[in-house]
């Protein structure tokens, strides 16, 4: 019964939330009356003609690509070594000054030399946004593995469990929070990167075009642009995050 | 024949970072166990008993000395039943149970443990919807199914009522004796060890020394018989004076 | 044999794209000696890249950055494209009617602090004892938030690029100053071209002939757009004006600044702007060098 | 003895790691022998020019200031809502979308919308920066507030810990690991909005610099002000990262 | 007058998120204990001890019933030894008694406690260096220094070797004398519930109820007996078939 309440309740208050951030916004957009505050209305207008005009769909799906194959990428590497880094302390020492520094290399610097070297590529790009993904990923597992429960490890190995199997079994779950933690906020700084990576040196994309607006200071498509990727990402959460997190999270009391 | 010598000249705890805090937990031990026998390890909190369970699962190896398992040497399977479950939270008891086999779970063999130890209504369901004395038992099955060459139990029978703790003993001794291994096994109560043992170990304070190595003579057929554990028990006390402050 | 590929890295608001669309629409490259593959880019900063990672042959920018890239051992080349410049704009009511009056006003600077009509305009500041580093409440910003500063009347005046100044003075603004005039007004009476076609200096001598047919073709799609009302309509939606008054002003705008002349008068012209902001911009944005790099004007011949 | 033998190992794996990227470096160059690579040579003397001139010093205080003012911000009030909405269902349900929208508008456009509602002023400039970083410190701390321990909040309960005091002494120090998380990559992530923030509404700042040297393609220069500001990281790294990690992590066994 | 009056008519576990087992841990429960009794909990493994003495402790209001506690109400101070130490591993042993308090740490009572229960060598130590009998003695400690109106044990004195129980055993009968209180106490151990408790409350397998209620008429001071301790066991098992198979 009170799980039923909750279900019902959750949808509803997501509805209302939704609801109450139009309403604010509508409300914001009355006040300031400005093109530099469209309406809702507006922008979702806009949002259907760059729809049906094929562009958007066009530009968003060039930038998903990008994200997905990127975002894999760094997720995957930056997984091994984060758990290899907290595993192991002299790799660790060796490796945390380089972590900090390409943490802090500023992401036009690694655009720029990857378009340099690699030229105006795909490939190129995708470096540059995994270059500065990766360390984010590295830095939020390897606090992760830091904080393994010794209890459980020590278990798999009086019990001789395999590297992998200790791995999977383990380890993962362990870890689950964090990979979030990291999934979630590093979408979202894929995103900020990718839209720098195609504003300098890609001829589609999100990052293009929203840099073209941005020169016709056209707020309303920046806003239509912006969230037809936030639905994406909305529609991720939904439909991959939230079963993720609670199949992961079913066994807690 | 021994199946674990044990000849440990230090064991040395170092507190980790900042403070230097050193504690000596065991200090020149030797001892050996018998193929297949049931050995009891008795002796006060703190005294070392699960450092050194640790130790010959091969979990710490931070000491001086060594610790020779028989002759297989690394391939010997060791049951380990911790001081704590140690369950895996994100899986059912079932999935706990099957996950420490390599190969194929024996599930006939799971069926009847559980079977045995009240929990096969809760074979689906997660260790933290259990009670501490469900999930201790949990962790016996567990270290009984892998069938282990070497049997390392840390207070198993705790939290568990009488008549369960009874059970499992006797589960345990019927395992036991229709695969005979290698049992090491840590308790408080003197009746539970000599009702199950071949030989009491009683250890001091640290360092940790053997005070005494004393063999339980009585047949194993007599071992339920409660005035035989009794009449042990006070021979014992009589018996052993350097033992009397420990019991 | 092989008719060789130019590869232009032009934005998609930018007036060589305009020039590309009208060469097309005037079926200029058919018969060309060469092919053009456009690579949209997104802004200034795009195009220099992949110029540098040879992802295209020709870009648009200035020869002063081409002399310092020059002067770090990277051999680019410049050959001018248009002569219009940057505007000091004003709102059609300002009080602001001379440089003097800027004095404790807001100014918008669109290029920066090395920008170079803004270090154009201090020069020609201390000329009439106006102080304007020091006099001025400076602010620098992205072109696009900077118009949009000036008509939430945030700051007082603004220095722009022209394409963002066009927007403006077709919205009433009123413009000051224009840079061809800072640089009369500093005593230089030549008219020196702003931006130029950017290109590896190899790169244009290997393919002298296509890309001195591509000049030539590009000067005569400027042309016809200045001349033919029916060829501007047609690019007209590349220019993104909102209004005819607007378009009307790029066009005028786009057209006085047709490259007339350029021989050794306006080269030496060059020279000594060149000198001039070395000094002004204290070798930040010429480099080291004090001179203007020999070779970087590329010479068609 | 162990950690006698640990400690110098760690500061010569320290130096060596140093020492082996300079090395990589170097090797980079004289492959490439490109301006667009200088030598780490030209760097150190560009640096070294900047920093008497006092423009790297300034620039770089500048900066500094933004990124500890609205750092603070963002984690004190990120970490305040990430525990809200970790423990309370209902404001969870409520905020999650909001935190998901907020989490993916392109930095471009909050600094856009801060500068065009609050004008080109150091409150827009520190207002966007913290709503671009706060979503991010939200979602970890949110993370790690699901995954604590119940056991401890029941002894807490049983005990009357007021809400303060619970915080303090149960929750907080199982929060650490994610803070620190937060911490590190929210550093980088300040860092990176900082430089467009700056790039587009300030008159001072590396982020107004490094833009100069990339119109001028002048990498030696922009790299020299990148170590620079990774310097600093560094420094805070060593002196007050590290630390604070050992002295919380010193029961770990 | 009852210090707590527990009417319970339901309480059911709903296992969380996806799957919907249900189990009804206790159904229909009525009990009343006295001001300063001293009651022992015995029953099975997984019968609903915990969860009842969670719910004493208000740790969990998720059931149908209600649980009154003396006048006092909110704000009688609980010691709660749970079944687990549930120490705060970042803190040291005396930091994690001192946390407890709202006002000044008593010091002088501390020291004494941790002297008592041979912890002062390690009061700087933290709990994760600690075996697990100590563990369990630092939360022992942390329940009896605030100085409980009502004191809640689940299973304390497991984990501690014969001589160290005995004299927690001893240290708490002493404190109870000294300032009396109400105290609730699981255990498995009949000799120990009878050696301390006023009454024993045997409880039947989930969904739990009370088998038999019997109060110990044995005299304080011939209590620390064997002999008397044994007597009175005998007796119970005569006189009361329905706990026989509990025991
Ligand atoms: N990781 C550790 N670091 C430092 N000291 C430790 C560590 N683990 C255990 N000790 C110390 O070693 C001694 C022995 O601990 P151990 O856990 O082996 O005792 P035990 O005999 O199992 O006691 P119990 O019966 O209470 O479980 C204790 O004094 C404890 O303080
Ligand atoms: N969070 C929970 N969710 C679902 N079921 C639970 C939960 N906690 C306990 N249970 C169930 O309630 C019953 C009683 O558990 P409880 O922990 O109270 O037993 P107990 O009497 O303390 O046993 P033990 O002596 O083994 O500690 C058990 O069958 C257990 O499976
Ligand atoms: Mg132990
Ligand atoms: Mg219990």
């Amino acid at each position: 019964m009170l799980t039923g309440i909750f279900k019902f309740n959750h949808t509803t208050i997501t509805l209302l939330s939704l609801l109450v951030l139009l309403g604010i916004w509508q409300l914001a957009a009355s006040v300031a009356n400005s093109l530099t505050l469209p309406y809702p209305a507006h922008v979702a207008q806009v949002f259907w003609q760059a729809t049906q005009s094929g562009e958007l769909p066009y530009h968003l799906g060039v930038t998903l690509l990008r994200l997905l194959v990127s975002f894999s990428i760094a997720m995957v590497l930056g997984c091994a070594i984060g758990v290899m880094l907290g595993k192991n302390k002299t790799l660790d020492a060796f490796f945390d000054n380089w972590l900090v520094i390409f943490l802090n290399i500023p992401a036009l610097v690694t655009i720029i030399l990857c378009y340099v070297w690699f030229g105006l590529a795909e490939s190129a790009a995708i470096l540059a946004v995994v270059i500065n993904k990766l360390p984010n990923v590295i830095v939020t597992i390897r606090e992760g593995t830091r904080a393994l429960d010794k209890d459980l490890l020590e278990m798999a190995e009086s019990y001789r469990f395999e590297r992998k199997k200790t791995f999977v079994h383990v380890i993962w779950p362990q870890l689950h929070p964090f990979v979030m933690a990291a999934t979630r906020s590093g979408l979202a700084l894929i995103w900020k990167i990718i839209l720098v990576v195609e504003l300098l040196g890609r001829s589609n994309g999100m990052g293009y075009q929203l840099h073209l607006f941005f020169q016709l200071f056209d707020v309303a498509s920046l806003l239509a642009y912006t969230f037809a990727f936030v639905a994406v990402i909305q529609l991720i959460e939904w439909l991959l995050l939230r079963p993720l997190d609670r199949k992961a999270l079913r066994w807690r009391r | 024949m021994n199946d674990i010598t044990i000849s440990i000249q230090d064991k040395t705890y170092r507190s980790g970072h900042l403070d230097d805090r050193q504690h000596q937990a065991i200090a020149d031990l030797q001892l050996g166990v018998g193929r297949n026998e049931f050995v009891c390890l008795l002796g006060p909190s703190g005294c070392g008993k699960t450092t050194l369970l640790n130790m010959i699962a091969g979990l710490d190896s931070h000491y001086q000395g060594h610790i020779r398992i028989g002759s297989q040497a690394a391939t010997a399977k060791i049951g380990y039943v911790f001081q704590n479950p140690r369950l895996l939270p994100w899986y059912t008891v079932r999935q706990n149970i099957e996950v420490v086999f390599a190969q194929t779970p024996p599930a006939a063999l799971i069926d009847a443990l559980l079977a045995d130890m009240q929990l096969s209504d809760v074979q689906q369901v997660y260790p933290e919807r259990l009670s501490l004395g469900m999930q201790r038992r949990v962790a016996i099955i567990r270290a009984f199914a892998i069938n282990p060459d070497i049997l390392l139990m840390d207070e198993p029978f705790v939290s568990l009522d009488a008549p369960s703790a009874r059970q499992v003993r006797n589960l345990l001794y019927s395992l036991w004796q229709q695969r005979p291994h290698t049992v090491l096994f840590v308790s408080h109560d003197l009746r539970e060890a000599i009702a199950l043992a071949d030989r009491l170990i009683f250890l001091s304070p640290p360092p940790m020394r053997i005070i005494s190595d004393i063999p339980v003579n009585i047949p194993r057929e007599l071992r339920n018989d409660e005035a035989q554990i009794e009449a042990f028990r006070e021979h014992l006390l009589s018996q052993h004076p350097a033992i009397n402050g420990l019991l | 044999n092989e008719k060789p590929t130019i590869r232009l890295g032009a934005m998609a608001a930018g007036t060589l794209n305009w020039e590309l669309a009208a060469m097309r629409n005037q079926g200029l490259l058919e018969n060309a000696g060469f092919n053009v593959e456009n690579i949209a880019v997104a802004n200034q900063q795009a195009g220099k890249v992949a110029l540098q990672a040879g992802s295209v042959d020709v870009i648009v920018s200035d020869w002063i950055w081409t002399s310092s890239m020059r002067s770090t051992g990277t051999n680019l080349s410049f050959y001018p494209f248009s002569d219009t410049s940057g505007v000091l704009l004003v709102p059609a009511d300002s009080p602001i009617k001379s440089l003097a009056d800027l004095k404790g006003k807001k100014l918008g600077i669109a290029g920066g602090e090395l920008d170079k009509n803004w270090l154009l305009l201090q020069a020609l500041g201390q000329q009439q004892q106006v102080d304007l580093n020091a006099g001025v409440e400076k602010i620098y910003g992205a072109p696009p938030l900077l118009s949009q500063q000036l008509l939430e009347k945030r700051v007082d005046a603004l220095l722009t690029f022209w394409q963002f100044a066009a927007h403006l003075e077709a919205q009433g603004y009123r413009a000051l100053l224009t840079g061809e005039d800072i640089i009369r007004q500093l005593g230089i009476s030549e008219t020196v071209p702003s931006i130029g076609y950017v290109f590896k200096q190899d790169w244009a001598d290997q393919h002298k002939t296509a890309f001195k047919q591509f000049l030539g073709l590009s000067k005569q799609a400027h042309d016809t757009l200045c001349s033919s009302d029916t060829e501007w309509q047609k690019i007209v939606p590349l220019t993104d004006a909102a209004s005819p008054k607007e378009q009307q002003k790029l066009r005028e705008r786009y057209c006085q600044g047709r490259v007339e002349q350029w021989g050794a008068t306006q080269q030496s012209a060059a020279a000594k702007i060149y000198a001039m902001l070395h000094q002004l911009s204290n070798n930040k944005l010429t480099g080291q060098s004090a001179q203007i790099q020999a070779g970087t004007f590329w010479s068609a011949d």
